[in-house]
C-alpha cells in the first residue's frame, strides 16, 4: 500500500516537475509579444473554445476581435454581457459626435400611383438588374425602380419599402452610413444634412415635357422655386431643381409654388418666429426680415405676422437680445405628431 | 507486418472513423467544420498534435506506468496532463518560430486539448496492446480520420449557405443530421478489415 | 401602329425550352423499362411496391412542404423519380409499411431537410434505401427468387458466402433474385440510353463508373461481367449516380464521381461486410461533391497560368 | 472538322424569314433623332443649332476624345431640337433631331479620297475616324481607335468576323452575299493601315451562299484566307472566333490585341469600303427587321436616326400582337419599351416576338444540371456566381471570374430551372465594377 | 517566489496530491475490482460447466484452462476462452468442454460487437443453448448441423468456426476420454 | 440566494449544455442507446464537475494563469479516475458499456469550459450551484436521447419491454447514425421551442 503511494507521488511529481519546468523554460525561451489586447479580450470570452463563432476557439476569436476582423459582440456563448466588456477593451464607443448629422433621403416620389410604368419587366427582382434593363420599368430613367435593394443593404433596418413601392427612411435610425446611396442604381438616395428640411424629390434631367409624361411629381424645370426664392438657394440645373443646402433655410416658398409638388418638406410643421419680451425694438429683425412679416416701432416690442412669417429664422439669428425663438406652427413636434397615445 | 499496419490505416481511418463510428471530437467537428480551409488547417494540426500523442503515450506507459504497476490508476491524469502540456509547449514553439505558421495552424491548437479523441488515442494505445510503429500510425490514421470527417462536413456545410434549410435546424441541428447521415454512409465499411 | 404595352427583359430573349419537370418526368418514363422488368418478374407485388412508394415520397413532400408554409412543388417530378427508384431498389416482397418509412425517410432526411430539390447533398433515394437497410436489416435482406417464389440469396451474396456463381443470360434479363428493379440488366441499360440520347445524363459518369468496376475486377481477378451484370451496379451507374443534384457539376468532377464510386464499390463488394456496395459508394461520392466541386474548377477561357 | 470552340449553343437560327430577302432601300424617314453617343466612349458635342439646314453626310457632332467617333446628319433638312431623347438603353441621350427636307441633298464635303493604294496607313484611319465608322457588329467600338494599338502590341492577324450567329440576323449574310467586294475593299484597307499580311474572313457553315460569295471575291488575292465555321451560337463572339481560327486564347481581361489580333465585322468592313469609294460617312446600314411579330420580315437599308416603329411599319406593320421589341439579336439584344428609339450604328437587327412567345417562366431552384456550365464559352461556373449574385457576395463572385462572362446568353438558354443566370451574373459584374471604381 | 517557480511548484504540488489521492482510491478499490473479475470469470465458467461451484485455473501448451469442480472437488469439466471474427469485430467466447464424452457443456458470449438486434443475438440463449451437448467431432457447419440467425449468418458462422478451430487445438491437449 | 438559484437554472435551460451550447457531445452520443447507460452517465458527469468545479473554485488564487490549463485538467483527471475505479469495483456490468468514456469526462468540454468559464471567477458556492445545474441539464437531455434510442431500438424502456412482441427493432437507433440522428432532430424541436418561448 504504502509502495503504492510512493511511487505514485514520486512518478506524478516527477511529471509535474518535468512538465513545468517544460513550459516554464518554453514560456521564458518562446515568449512573444502579442498585442495584451487579445489576452484581455481573450480574458473576458467565455473561454469555451466551442468555435460556434465560427473562429478556431477563444484565442481565435480574440484575436480576430483585436484585428477587426470580428465584431465585438461575435461570441454567441457569451451574449451581450461579454460583448460589452470586449467592446469596453477595444474602446469601442457609441455612433460619432451629432451635430451636423446627415441622414438619407430619398430623392423620388413616382410611386405606383405617380409614375408610369411603360413596360412589363420580367426578371431578377432586384433594383441595380432591373436598371440595367432598358434603364428600368418606369418611364421616367432617374425612377426608383422599388425592389428594395437599398432596404437590403441598410445595416440598421432604417429602410422599409413603403406602400407606394418606395423606400421610406426612418431618419431617427439612419446612421448615415450611405451605404444606400452607394447600393441605389439611380441614386435616388442622398445624404443631406438632418437640418435641410426641403428637397427637391425629382432628379429627372430630361425635358419637362418628358417628364410631365413619365410622372405626376417630377420636376418640370419650370424655374417658379428659383424665382420665388428669397435666398438664390435653389436653381434649376439640368432640367431639374436643385437646392443648395448651405444656402436653404428652410423657408418652403418654393415647396408652396411647385405646381408638380416635386419639392417637399415638412411643411405642416413649418416654423414661425416669435418674439418675446426681452424684445427692445431695435428693428434689426424687421429690416432683415425677407418678407417684411416683422412690424413694430422702434423701441418697442415687435411682432411678427405669422401669415407672412416663412419660418426662415434670419430674425432670430441676427437679433442682439436672442428675443427671437422659432417655434413649430402647430406646436412643438412632439404635439403635432399623434397624440392619440401621449393622453393615455 | 504491411498488411496490419494497412489494416490499421482503413480500420481507424474509414471503418471505425473516430468522429463517425465513435463518437469522438464532436465538438471540435461542429465548431470548425463550417468552411473548408479551416477545417484543412484544423485536421492538420490535430494530426500532428495525435501523432505526437501516441509517441509520448506509448512511452508514459511502457516506461513509466507500466514498470511501477500504476497504470490502472494514473494513466488517465499522467497522460492528460503531458497532452495539455505539450500542446502548449507546442503552440508557444510554433508561435516563436513561425508566425504564418502560426496563423496558418497555430491557432487551432489550444482547442486541440480538449478534444477527446487525443486522450482517446492515448488510453486505446495501451488498450489494444500497439507496439511502438502501430501506436505512431493510430495516431496518424485517427488524426486523418477526423480530418476526412472535417473536409466531407465542411464540403457539405459550404454548400448549404445556398440552401433553404428550415430555420429550426439551422445550425447544429442540420449538422448533426448530415453527420448522421454520413456515418450511416460509413457503416458501409463494416466488415471490411479484420479487427 | 396602336400603342402596344412591351415586355421588357435582359437578354437573352429565347430559351432552349427545356424544364425542370420535363426531365424529371423523362427519368420518370425511362424508369418504367426496369419497372416493367420487376413487375414481369414478381408479378403485383413489385406494382403496389413501386406505388407505394411514389404515393408516398409526393405525400411526404406536400406535408413536409405545407408544415413549412412554402408552396407545394410535388408537380416538379422529382419526388415520383425520387419514390420509383427507391422501390426498384428494395426487395419485392418488402413489408408496405417499411416501403413507406423508406420512402418519407428519403425525402424527409434526404431532401427536405436541406430546403428540398437542387440542394440536397445526398441522394435521396439511396438515403431511404440505406436506412432501411441499416434499421431493418433481416427484411432488407429476403430475397424473392422469381424463377420459383422462394426467398433466396442474391449472386453477389451467393458468390460471397457460398461461392456460387450465375449464368450471364440470367443476369442480362433479370430472372435472378434482387431488388426489384436492379436484376434485369437489358430494360436498365436501355432505359439508360434513351436518357443519354436525350442528354439528360452525361455519359463520363456510368462509364467512368463501369470501366472502374470492370478494370479493377479483372486486375483483382474477378469475373467483370458477372460483376458489371450482377446487383445494383447498372441501376446505380445508370440512374443513381448520374442524379444531377447530387454530382459534381464539373466535367473533371463527374469523372472523379465515377472513378471515386467504382473503387469504393469493388472495395465493399470484394472486401467488405456487406455483399453489394452500390449504394454506400454513390452516397459516399455525394458525400465528396462539394469538395470535388470546390477542387475542380475549370480553367477559364484566356486564364493565364500564373503572373 | 470545321473550326469552332469549346462550348455554345444550338438555338433554333430563324433565318429562313430573311436569309434569301436582298437588301431593299427602306423609305426615307420624315425625321431622324440621331443621338451623340452610338459608341463605346465618350459622347460627341453637337455642332449644329436649332433651325440649322444640314445635308446628307455633313457632320453633326463631333468628337473631342480619343475614344470617340463623331456623327453625320443621315438626312438633308432642318435640325429642329438638340435635346435628350430616348435611346436604345431606356435612357435619355443628347441628341440631335432632323425633318428631311425630302430632297436627300448630299453633303459638299463628300467627295471620294484618293485610292487606296495611294493612301498611308495614316490616311486611311483619319478617313475611318472622320466618317464616323464604329464596331457594326453590336458593341460599338471606334475601329480607328481598334487600329491603333499602342506600339509595344504586335498585331499579325486581321479577322473579318463574318458568323452572324445570332438567331434571326441575316444583315451581315446579305452583304457578304450582295456587295463581297466591298468586305474585302474594307478588309484590304484595315490590312494596310494596320500593316498586316495575313487576315481570315469566318463564316459559319449555313451561309454557304456567302462562303461561295466571299471566296470568289479573295480569288487571286494573297494572304486573305475564308475559312468556313461550325454553326454555332456565340461563334461570332470575338473570342470564341479568334480561338477557332488561330487557336489562341485572348487573355483573361485582355484585348484581342494581346493575341495579336484585330476582329471587325464584316458590315465594318463595308463602311469603310463606302468611304474609300463615295468618300459618304457612316449614315447607312443593314438592318434586319424580322420575327413572328412581323407581317413580312426584310433585310433594309435604314438610315441611321430612323424610328424604329417606321421600319416596322415598311415591313407590314405587326403580325399578331406584338410582346417584345429587341434592338439586336434575340440572345443579346435590347427590349425596348418604346418604338421611337432610332436605329444606330450598331443595330443589326429589330426583332419583334409575338406576345405568346415572352410568356414569363417561373424560375426553379437550380438542379445543379451543369448544363450551363458546359454551355458557358468561356467555362465558368455560371450557376454558382447566380447564387453568389443572389446573396450579394460580390467578391466571391469575382473570384469565380464573374468579369469574364461575356454575356452571351448561352446559360440562362439552357437552364432547364430557368434561372436568369446571363441576367445575375451582369448583375455581379455591374456590382464589382462599381465598387472597383472607388 | 518568482513567478516561474511558482509555476512549477503549483504544478508539481498538484501532480503529487492527485498522484497522492489516486493511489489512494485506488488502493480502497482494487480489491472490489479484483473480486469483480474473479467473480465474472467463475460465473461464466460456471455458466458454461453446469455444476460447477469452484474453479481451477491451469495454464497449458500456452493456453488458459479453468477446471470446473463442484463442491466435492469432482472434475465437472473444463472452459476456455477463445475468439472469433464476426460481422464487426472481435467475439469473445468462453467453452465449456467434457472431455470426458467428448460434449461440449455450454458457451457464453464473454464480449463482441455485433450489430445489436441481429448479429447480437448470439448472445442469447435461444443461440447459445444449441452447443450444450453437441459432440466435438460435429461438423459445425452453419445451417446445417449450428442453427443460424436470419439475416445474418456471420456471426453466428464466426462464433461456429471460432468453437470448431479451438477445439480441434484443445482435443489434442485433453484427447476425449482422456483424464484432465 | 436568488443568484444561486440563476446559476441553477441556467445549465438546466438557458444554457443547457447539450441542446442550447451543443458542447460536450461525444459522450451524448456514444453511449445513450439505453435509458440506464443516460442516467449513470449523467450522474457520473455531475460529480465530476461539481467536484472539480467547488476546487478550481478553491484554487482560483493559487495557480498561477500559464498552468491554468494543466493543472485544471489534473484536478477534472483525478476525480474522473474516481469515478472510473468506483463504477469498475462496483457496477461493473455498466462500466462495460460506457468503456471507454468514463475516462473521456476528462476531456469532455462542459468540465473544462465551466472550469475555465464560471469556476475559476467565481467561490465555491456558486461554482457548485452552476456545477449542479450544468451537470443535471446535461443528465436530462442525455436521458432523454437514450429513452427514445431505448425505445425505438430495442423496443424496452429501461429494460423492461413497452412495445408489444409484433415490434420489429429499429436497429439504425443502437447505431452511430441513430444517436446523430435523434440529437439532430432534438436539437431541432429544441430550437422551435426556444423560438416559440422568446416570441411571447
Ligand atoms: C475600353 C475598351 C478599349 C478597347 N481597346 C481596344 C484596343 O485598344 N484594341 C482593339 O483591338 N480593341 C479594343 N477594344 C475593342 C474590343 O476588343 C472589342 O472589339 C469590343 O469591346 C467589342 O467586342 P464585342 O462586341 O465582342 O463585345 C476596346 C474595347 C473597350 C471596351
Ligand atoms: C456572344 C457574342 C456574339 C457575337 N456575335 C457576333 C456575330 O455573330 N457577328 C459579329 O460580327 N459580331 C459578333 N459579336 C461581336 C464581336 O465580338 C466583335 O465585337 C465584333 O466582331 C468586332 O467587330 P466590330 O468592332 O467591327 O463590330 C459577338 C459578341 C459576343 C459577345
Ligand atoms: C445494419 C446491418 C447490420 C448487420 N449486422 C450483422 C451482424 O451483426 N452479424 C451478421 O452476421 N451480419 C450482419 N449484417 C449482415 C447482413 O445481414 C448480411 O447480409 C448477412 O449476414 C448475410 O447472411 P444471410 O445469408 O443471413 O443473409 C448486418 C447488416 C446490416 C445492414
Ligand atoms: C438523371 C436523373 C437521375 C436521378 N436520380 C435520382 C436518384 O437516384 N435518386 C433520387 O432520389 N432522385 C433522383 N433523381 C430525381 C431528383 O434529381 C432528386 O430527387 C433530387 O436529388 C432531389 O433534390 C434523378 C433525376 C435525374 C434527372
Ligand atoms: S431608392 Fe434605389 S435602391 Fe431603393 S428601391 Fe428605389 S431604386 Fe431601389
Ligand atoms: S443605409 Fe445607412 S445612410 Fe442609408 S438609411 Fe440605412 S443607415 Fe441611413
Ligand atoms: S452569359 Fe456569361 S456565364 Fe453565361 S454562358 Fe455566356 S459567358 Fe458564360
Ligand atoms: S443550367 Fe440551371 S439548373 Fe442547371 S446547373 Fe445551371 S443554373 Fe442550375
Ligand atoms: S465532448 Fe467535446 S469533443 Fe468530445
Amino acid at each position: 500500500m504504502a509502495n503504492t503511494i510512493i511511487t505514485s507521488i514520486l512518478s506524478m511529481g516527477g511529471l509535474g516537475l518535468a512538465m513545468g519546468a517544460g513550459l516554464v523554460l518554453a514560456s521564458k525561451k518562446f515568449a512573444v509579444e502579442t498585442d495584451p489586447r487579445v489576452d484581455s479580450v481573450l480574458e473576458a470570452l467565455p473561454g469555451a473554445n466551442c468555435g460556434a463563432c465560427g473562429y478556431p476557439g477563444c484565442g481565435g476569436l480574440a484575436r480576430a476581435i483585436v484585428d477587426g476582423k470580428a465584431p465585438v459582440n461575435a461570441c454567441l456563448v457569451g451574449g451581450e454581457a461579454v460583448a460589452k466588456k470586449v467592446a469596453k477593451i477595444m474602446g469601442v464607443s457609441d455612433v460619432g459626435a451629432a451635430g451636423d448629422r446627415k441622414v438619407a433621403r430619398v430623392l423620388c416620389q413616382g410611386g405606383k400611383e405617380e409614375a408610369k410604368f411603360k413596360a412589363e419587366y420580367t426578371g431578377v427582382k432586384s433594383c441595380r438588374a432591373a436598371s440595367m434593363v432598358n434603364s428600368g420599368p418606369k418611364a421616367c430613367p432617374f425612377a426608383c425602380i422599388g425592389f428594395g435593394d437599398c432596404e437590403k443593404v441598410c445595416p440598421v433596418g432604417a429602410i422599409t419599402m413603403g406602400e407606394k413601392g418606395l423606400p421610406v427612411i426612418d431618419e431617427e435610425k439612419c446612421t448615415g452610413c450611405g451605404l444606400c446611396v452607394k447600393e441605389c442604381p439611380k441614386m435616388v438616395i442622398s445624404l443631406s444634412p438632418e437640418k435641410n428640411e426641403v428637397h427637391v424629390r425629382c432628379r429627372a434631367t430630361m425635358k419637362g415635357k418628358d417628364t410631365r409624361d413619365a410622372c405626376k411629381v417630377g420636376c418640370i424645370a419650370c424655374k417658379q422655386c428659383e424665382k420665388v426664392c428669397p435666398f438664390d438657394a435653389i436653381h434649376v440645373v439640368n432640367n431639374v431643381a436643385v437646392i443648395d443646402y448651405e444656402k436653404c433655410r428652410n423657408c418652403m416658398k418654393c415647396v408652396e409654388k411647385c405646381p408638380t409638388k416635386a419639392i417637399t418638406s415638412a411643411f405642416a410643421k413649418r416654423k414661425k418666429a416669435v418674439i418675446n419680451d426681452t424684445c427692445i425694438g431695435c428693428t434689426i429683425c424687421a429690416k432683415n426680415c425677407p418678407v417684411n412679416a416683422i412690424s413694430g416701432e422702434v423701441k418697442k416690442k415687435h411682432e411678427v405676422n405669422a401669415e407672412l412669417c416663412i419660418g426662415c429664422s434670419i430674425c432670430a439669428e441676427k437679433c442682439p437680445k436672442g428675443a427671437i425663438a422659432m417655434v413649430r406652427s402647430e406646436g412643438d413636434i412632439k404635439t403635432s405628431s399623434c397624440n392619440a397615445c401621449a393622453e393615455v | 507486418m504491411l498488411k496490419d499496419l494497412a489494416f490499421l490505416v482503413v480500420g481507424t481511418v474509414l471503418v471505425n472513423n473516430f468522429v463517425f463510428a465513435r463518437f469522438l471530437g464532436q465538438c471540435p467537428f461542429l465548431g470548425v467544420s463550417s468552411k473548408l480551409e479551416t477545417s484543412i488547417g484544423m485536421g492538420m494540426a490535430t494530426t500532428f498534435v495525435l501523432t505526437m500523442t501516441a509517441v509520448a503515450a506509448y512511452f508514459i506507459q511502457y516506461y513509466i506506468l507500466e514498470p511501477f504497476g500504476l497504470s490502472a490508476f494514473l494513466q488517465i491524469v499522467s497522460f492528460i496532463l503531458v497532452i495539455a502540456s505539450l500542446v502548449q509547449l507546442v503552440e508557444m514553439i510554433v508561435l516563436k518560430i513561425s508566425p504564418t505558421m502560426y496563423n496558418a495552424f497555430g491557432i487551432y491548437l489550444p482547442l486541440i486539448t480538449t478534444n477527446c479523441i487525443v486522450l482517446a488515442v492515448a488510453l486505446l494505445i495501451p488498450q489494444k496492446g500497439y507496439n511502438f510503429i502501430e501506436s505512431i500510425v493510430f495516431g496518424l490514421s485517427a488524426g486523418l480520420g477526423f480530418t476526412l470527417a472535417l473536409i466531407l462536413m465542411a464540403g457539405i456545410r459550404e454548400d448549404l449557405e445556398f440552401a433553404d434549410v428550415p430555420e429550426a435546424l439551422r445550425g447544429p441541428a442540420i449538422v448533426f443530421l448530415t453527420a448522421g447521415l454520413l456515418a450511416m454512409i460509413f457503416l458501409g465499411f463494416t466488415g471490411l478489415v479484420p479487427l | 401602329m396602336g400603342q402596344y404595352r412591351f415586355t421588357i427583359a435582359s437578354s437573352p430573349h429565347i430559351h432552349s425550352g427545356e424544364s425542370v419537370q420535363r426531365i424529371m418526368f423523362s427519368v420518370a418514363g425511362a424508369l418504367l423499362l426496369p419497372t416493367i422488368a420487376g413487375i414481369y418478374f414478381y408479378g403485383i407485388k413489385a406494382l403496389i411496391l413501386v406505388v407505394t412508394t411514389t404515393l408516398a415520397a409526393v405525400i411526404t413532400e406536400a406535408i413536409f412542404q405545407k408544415l413549412r408554409g412554402k408552396p407545394i412543388t410535388v408537380w416538379d417530378g422529382s419526388a415520383v423519380v425520387t419514390g420509383i427508384l427507391l422501390a426498384l431498389n428494395l426487395p419485392p416482397g418488402l413489408p408496405l409499411w417499411m416501403a413507406v418509412v423508406g420512402a418519407a425517410v428519403a425525402i424527409s432526411l434526404g431532401k427536405q431537410i436541406y430546403g428540398g430539390l437542387g440542394t440536397n447533398p445526398f441522394n435521396p433515394a439511396l438515403i431511404g434505401r440505406v436506412f432501411l437497410m441499416i434499421t431493418f436489416p433481416v427484411q432488407m435482406t429476403t430475397w424473392i427468387n422469381p424463377v420459383d417464389g422462394t426467398t433466396g440469396a442474391t449472386p453477389l451474396a451467393l458468390l460471397k458466402m457460398q461461392g456460387v456463381s450465375t449464368d450471364y443470360m440470367s443476369l442480362f434479363l433479370g430472372n435472378v433474385g434482387g431488388s426489384m428493379g436492379e436484376t434485369s440488366a437489358l430494360m436498365i441499360i436501355l432505359g439508360g440510353l434513351y436518357l443519354l440520347y436525350k442528354g439528360y445524363i452525361d455519359w463520363t459518369i456510368p462509364a467512368g463508373y463501369l470501366g472502374t468496376v470492370a478494370v479493377l475486377s479483372l486486375l483483382l481477378g474477378k469475373d467483370p461481367i458477372f460483376q458489371l451484370l450482377s446487383g445494383g451496379l447498372m441501376l446505380g451507374a445508370f440512374f443513381m449516380a448520374t442524379d444531377m443534384v447530387t454530382t459534381p457539376i464539373t466535367r473533371l468532377g463527374r469523372i472523379i464521381f465515377g472513378i471515386g464510386a467504382g473503387i469504393f464499390t469493388v472495395i465493399i463488394r470484394f472486401y467488405g461486410g456487406y455483399p453489394e456496395g452500390v449504394s454506400f459508394s454513390i452516397l459516399l461520392m455525394n458525400a465528396f461533391t462539394p469538395v470535388i466541386n470546390r477542387y475542380t474548377v475549370p480553367k477559364i477561357y484566356g486564364e493565364v497560368k500564373a503572373r | 472538322m470545321l473550326k469552332t470552340f469549346k462550348g455554345g449553343i444550338h438555338p433554333p437560327y430563324n433565318k429562313e424569314m430573311t436569309k434569301q430577302k436582298p437588301v431593299e432601300k427602306a423609305k426615307l424617314p420624315a425625321k431622324v433623332v440621331i443621338p451623340l453617343s452610338q459608341h463605346v466612349g465618350a459622347p460627341c458635342e453637337p455642332i449644329v443649332k436649332v433651325g440649322d439646314m444640314v445635308k446628307v453626310g455633313q457632320k453633326i457632332g463631333e468628337a473631342k476624345a480619343f475614344v470617340s467617333a463623331p456623327v453625320h446628319s443621315s438626312v438633308s433638312g432642318k435640325v429642329v431640337a438638340v435635346e435628350p431623347r430616348l435611346h436604345a438603353s431606356g435612357a435619355y441621350v443628347m441628341s440631335v433631331v432632323i425633318e428631311s427636307d425630302g430632297l436627300d441633298e448630299i453633303y459638299e464635303g463628300v467627295k471620294p479620297p484618293k485610292p487606296l493604294e495611294e493612301l498611308s496607313p495614316d490616311e486611311i484611319k483619319n478617313l475611318i475616324r472622320e466618317a464616323g465608322i464604329v464596331g457594326m457588329g453590336g458593341a460599338g467600338f471606334p475601329t480607328q481607335v481598334k487600329l491603333s494599338p499602342p506600339a509595344d502590341k504586335k498585331i499579325d492577324t486581321v479577322i473579318v468576323n463574318g458568323a452572324e450567329c445570332e438567331p434571326y440576323l441575316t444583315a451581315d449574310h446579305r452583304l457578304m452575299v450582295e456587295r463581297p467586294e466591298d468586305v474585302v475593299l474594307g478588309l484590304r484597307a484595315i490590312m494596310k493601315a494596320t500593316g498586316v499580311s495575313k487576315a481570315y474572313i469566318g463564316i459559319e457553315d449555313n451561309k454557304p451562299d456567302a462562303l461561295e460569295a466571299m471566296k470568289a471575291a479573295v480569288k487571286g488575292l494573297s494572304g486573305i484566307e475564308v475559312v468556313p465555321l461550325a454553326t454555332k451560337y456565340p461563334q461570332g463572339g470575338e473570342k470564341q472566333l479568334i480561338n477557332a481560327i488561330t487557336g489562341r486564347e485572348v487573355p483573361s481581361g485582355g484585348l484581342p490585341m494581346d493575341v495579336g489580333v484585330i476582329v471587325d465585322n464584316a458590315g465594318t468592313c463595308a463602311a469603310i469600303a463606302n468611304v474609300l469609294k463615295t468618300g459618304m460617312p457612316l449614315v447607312e446600314r443593314i438592318t434586319t427587321v424580322t420575327g413572328s411579330g412581323v407581317k413580312e420580315p426584310k433585310n433594309l437599308l435604314v438610315r441611321i436616326g430612323t424610328p424604329v416603329g417606321e421600319l416596322i411599319e415598311q415591313c407590314g406593320g405587326f403580325a399578331g400582337e406584338p410582346g417584345k421589341v429587341i434592338m439586336g439579336g434575340p440572345m443579346m439584344g435590347l427590349s425596348q419599351s418604346s418604338l421611337e428609339v432610332p436605329v444606330m450604328k450598331g443595330t443589326s437587327g429589330v426583332l419583334v416576338l409575338q406576345k405568346s412567345e415572352v410568356k414569363a417562366v417561373e424560375s426553379m431552384p437550380c438542379i445543379r444540371c451543369a448544363r450551363c456550365v458546359d454551355a458557358c464559352p468561356i467555362r465558368l461556373l455560371p450557376t454558382h456566381i447566380a447564387k453568389l449574385a443572389e446573396r450579394g457576395r460580390w467578391a466571391d463572385a469575382e473570384r469565380y471570374h464573374a468579369l469574364d462572362c461575356i454575356e452571351c446568353g448561352c446559360c440562362a438558354y439552357v437552364c432547364p430551372a430557368h434561372i436568369p443566370l446571363t441576367q445575375l451574373i451582369r448583375l455581379a459584374k455591374n456590382h464589382i465594377l462599381a465598387s472597383k471604381k472607388k | 517566489m518568482n513567478e516561474y517557480m511558482r509555476m512549477i511548484v503549483v504544478l508539481t504540488v498538484i501532480s503529487i496530491v492527485a498522484g497522492a489521492a489516486l493511489a489512494f482510491t485506488y488502493e480502497a478499490t482494487n480489491p472490489k475490482i479484483q473480486e469483480q473479475e474473479r467473480q465474472a470469470l467463475e460465473q461464466a465458467v460456471m455458466n458454461v460447466i453446469p455444476g460447477t461451484e469452484k474453479m481451477e485455473t491451469v495454464e497449458k501448451d500456452g493456453m488458459t484452462f479453468y477446471i470446473g469442480m463442484d463442491g466435492q472437488g469432482n472434475k465437472k469439466g473444463i472452459a476456455f476462452k477463445t475468439t472469433g471474427s464476426g460481422f464487426s469485430g472481435p467475439i469473445e467466447i468462453m467453452v465449456g468442454y467434457d472431455p470426458k464424452e467428448g460434449k461440449l457443456t455450454g458457451i457464453e458470449i464473454l464480449s463482441m460487437s455485433e450489430t445489436p438486434g441481429l448479429g447480437a443475438k448470439i448472445k442469447e440463449p435461444s443461440f447459445t443453448d444449441q452447443f450444450k451437448g453437441k459432440s466435438v467431432n460435429d461438423e459445425f457447419a452453419p445451417k446445417k448441423d449450428v442453427q443460424v440467425i436470419t439475416g445474418a449468418t456471420i456471426s453466428p458462422t464466426a462464433v461456429a468456426n471460432a468453437i470448431k478451430t479451438s477445439l480441434d487445438k484443445v482435443t489434442e491437449i485433453y484427447p476425449v476420454g482422456g483424464d484432465y | 440566494m436568488g443568484q444561486l438559484v440563476k446559476d441553477f437554472i441556467n445549465g438546466l435551460w438557458n444554457e443547457n449544455p447539450i441542446f442550447r451550447m451543443v458542447i460536450g457531445i461525444c459522450s451524448s452520443l456514444a453511449v445513450t442507446t439505453a435509458a440506464q447507460n443516460g442516467v449513470a452517465m449523467g450522474l457520473a458527469l455531475t460529480f465530476v464537475l461539481t467536484c472539480s468545479s467547488v476546487l478550481v473554485s478553491l484554487l482560483r488564487s493559487i495557480i498561477p494563469d500559464k498552468v491554468r490549463i494543466p493543472c485544471y485538467i489534473i484536478v477534472i483527471a483525478t476525480f474522473t479516475t474516481v469515478v472510473d475505479l468506483t463504477m469498475k469495483a462496483y457496477f461493473p456490468s455498466l462500466y462495460e458499456v460506457m468503456g471507454i468514456f468514463i475516462p473521456l469526462i476528462v476531456v469532455n468540454c462542459i468540465v473544462l469550459a465551466r472550469a475555465e468559464a464560471f469556476a475559476s471567477k467565481v467561490g465555491p458556492i456558486r461554482a457548485v450551484a452552476d456545477a449542479l445545474g450544468m451537470g443535471l441539464g446535461y443528465a436530462w437531455a442525455i436521458t432523454l436521447i437514450s429513452i427514445i434510442r431505448e425505445i425505438f431500438g430495442s423496443g424496452t424502456l429501461f429494460g423492461v419491454k413497452v412495445l408489444g412482441e409484433s415490434f420489429t427493432q429499429w436497429v439504425i437507433m443502437l447505431l452511430p447514425p441513430g444517436a446523430f440522428l435523434v440529437m439532430g432532430i432534438l436539437v431541432g424541436v429544441m430550437n422551435m421551442i426556444a423560438r416559440k418561448t422568446a416570441s411571447h
